[in-house]
């Protein structure tokens, strides 16, 4: 941990509930003005020590405000007094800044004692300036201690209500729906036209047994026959071809992709 | 304590009081002042205002002025659009009624919820004009006045019969709707794709 | 509405509201009357009485004036005393805001308890605002507007003394402090090449 970090890292301060304080501990007959307890860590002890310099927080001096804590900390100890860490670390820290600050100048610390004792003294001013702002916001008129709301407000009530809105139009379409969805339903099978594979099985194998060359499967359908079984007679050829492919008695062939199929008998 | 001075802390003593004081419990409060005074002038200056003071019962408090009571208690209008279900049952009285709740049911093929007819009538386009004389006496519902007009009806003979409906497309079913949309749709593509040949799949007729 | 008509609903609508009200609530709460002159007349009307209209952060209330706190401080405390802790933790956020925990312990040189930012959140005084975008993603506090409405405070800019901490560049960081302090050092040190006295470390005036 660097020297910075021993001022900055707040893991080096202690929570501020668990100092139990030395003041306490002191005797009577101590003449010595030790009040820790009255502390929330030692940047608060250094604020007060500089305070009590009765000058510009700005133009405190630090070396003797080092001094002033070292020497509290050496009275506590030889009261053997118990000391949290955090004022034991803050004291070696003031210890080497100040050994820092009174040895010759060496270009090559860094950062330099200066730089280390301004941070310091700027922390001490920005926590100074934090709890004058409190004392000055808890001195406001305060609510509800020197200034009062009314005691007994009627109160505001807003009460909604719904308007509701509904159109002509969805009112008969609602009753339609309703009409329709109920009505009884009845399904009608239509009556279509079509050849059954046995036909169509059939057809083509008596066909392909009178002519041996080949032909092009819609060669196989009824001529003359009705848009909508043509349809179901050149499905139920073309699996009838496949079957009789399958069985040996017929050969299938076919140029192109989507092209006409051929279809030829073969002799047993 | 100048006068003034008593006025105003009398002023801000009710204006912070919980509950209506008397002129002695004020009195008390401000270390034995005679506020009776105070009171009287307090009274005058709040007269004409938003704001009064009133003595009920030897207790003084500050109240809304009686003429902007209303403003203590608002209504805000919402604009709702009703439900599918509670626009059904509007039309199933509108046709029907006088209607029993169990007779709406029986027409919609599925059940109703209490609140259903709750929002009609909220909406004051429905009520209850009596109990039907059968076993249990249901109440009976109908239309009212307000349903007409906001509906922009004469009466219950303007709404269209059941052979309009018809007429409109308003009682197919939805499925023969939807399958007829269809039909148009795979005619316009047949004719547009007249060129295919009988191996090509052709939209259903 | 006459416009004396709209100020005394104005007033009756103040007084009779259990919260401070902005301006836009009191107009809404009006029909959408334009409320701002209404609230000005009254500010100026009420100014000298023992109950004034005030404006805290955006909301209005009426209140009782402040010199008559002597007269009306209650007899048991009703405003919760708070630890030193707990007021210097207040501060910091008041003046610092939006600003995290660790930031709030770097300004005191000790760690926060945790009940003391709960304290302060359950008294409805600092509330959070989201996260700092840095590594760890820190929750950050900021106060509230009852924060301004219990301190007295029109706005954060009423902070007593928050001008002249900031022109001292007391809410800045220590770091950037000290980047100025060294760099105006270094000039001034270039500038005179003298005996500086190196063993006391002076801020910059």
């Amino acid at each position: 941990m660097s020297e910075e970090g021993l001022i900055d890292s707040p893991a080096v301060s202690f929570a501020e509930d668990e100092w139990q304080g030395v003041a306490t501990a002191a005797s009577e007959d101590q003449a010595l003005y030790l009040e820790l307890d009255g502390w929330e860590g030692p940047l608060d002890l250094l604020l007060d020590l500089a305070r009590r310099q009765k000058v510009d927080l700005r133009r405190i001096s630090i070396l003797e405000l080092v001094d002033q804590y070292l020497t509290y900390i050496e009275q506590a100890e030889a009261l053997r007094l118990e000391l949290a860490a955090d004022y034991l670390v803050m004291a070696a820290w003031l210890a080497y800044l100040k050994s820092a600050l009174l040895l010759p100048r060496d270009e090559q610390v860094d950062p330099s004692p200066e730089e280390l004792a301004l941070r310091l003294q700027l922390r001490l001013q920005r926590l100074a300036a934090m709890r004058d702002a409190a004392a000055r916001l808890m001195g406001r008129d305060r609510l509800g201690r020197d200034v009062f709301r009314r005691g007994a407000p009627e109160g505001l009530r807003v009460d909604r209500k719904n308007k509701w809105q509904c159109d002509w139009f969805a009112l008969v379409q609602a009753y339609g729906q309703v009409k329709a969805r109920t009505a009884p339903v009845v399904h009608m099978v239509r009556d279509r036209m079509v050849m059954t594979l046995d036909s169509a099985l059939s057809r083509v194998s008596a066909m392909l047994g009178v002519n041996l060359d080949w032909m092009e499967l819609k060669d196989f359908l009824p001529p003359h026959a009705d848009p909508k079984l043509r349809r179901s007679a050149m499905a139920s050829s073309f699996v009838a071809a496949l079957e009789l492919a399958r069985l040996g008695k017929a050969e299938l062939q076919q140029d192109s992709v989507f092209g006409p199929l051929m279809l030829r008998g073969i002799k047993a | 304590m100048r006068p003034d001075d008593l006025v105003r802390a009398v002023e801000a003593t009710l204006f912070a009081a919980e509950e209506p004081m008397t002129a002695e419990a004020i009195s008390t409060h401000l270390g034995g002042a005679n506020v009776k005074d105070a009171l009287v002038q307090l009274e005058v200056q709040y007269r004409e205002r938003g704001v009064q003071l009133v003595e009920r019962g030897k207790r003084w408090h500050f109240q809304t002025a009686p003429d902007l009571a209303h403003l203590l208690r608002r209504e805000r209008e919402e604009v709702r659009r009703l439900s599918r279900a509670a626009t059904e049952v509007l039309a199933i009285v509108a046709y029907h009624e006088p209607v029993s709740r169990a007779e709406i049911e029986s027409i919609r093929g599925v059940q109703t919820a209490k609140g259903t007819l709750d929002v009609l009538m909220e909406a004051g386009w429905v009520r209850i004009v009596g109990r039907r004389e059968v076993p249990g006496r249901p109440v009976i519902y109908a239309t009212t006045p307000e349903f007409l007009s906001h509906f922009g009806l004469e009466s219950r003979r303007d709404l269209p019969g059941i052979d309009e409906l018809r007429a409109a497309g308003l009682l197919d079913p939805v499925e023969d709707a939807l399958a007829e949309a269809m039909d148009t749709v795979g005619k316009q593509e047949e004719a547009a794709d007249n060129d295919s040949d009988e191996t090509e799949a052709e939209a259903p007729d």
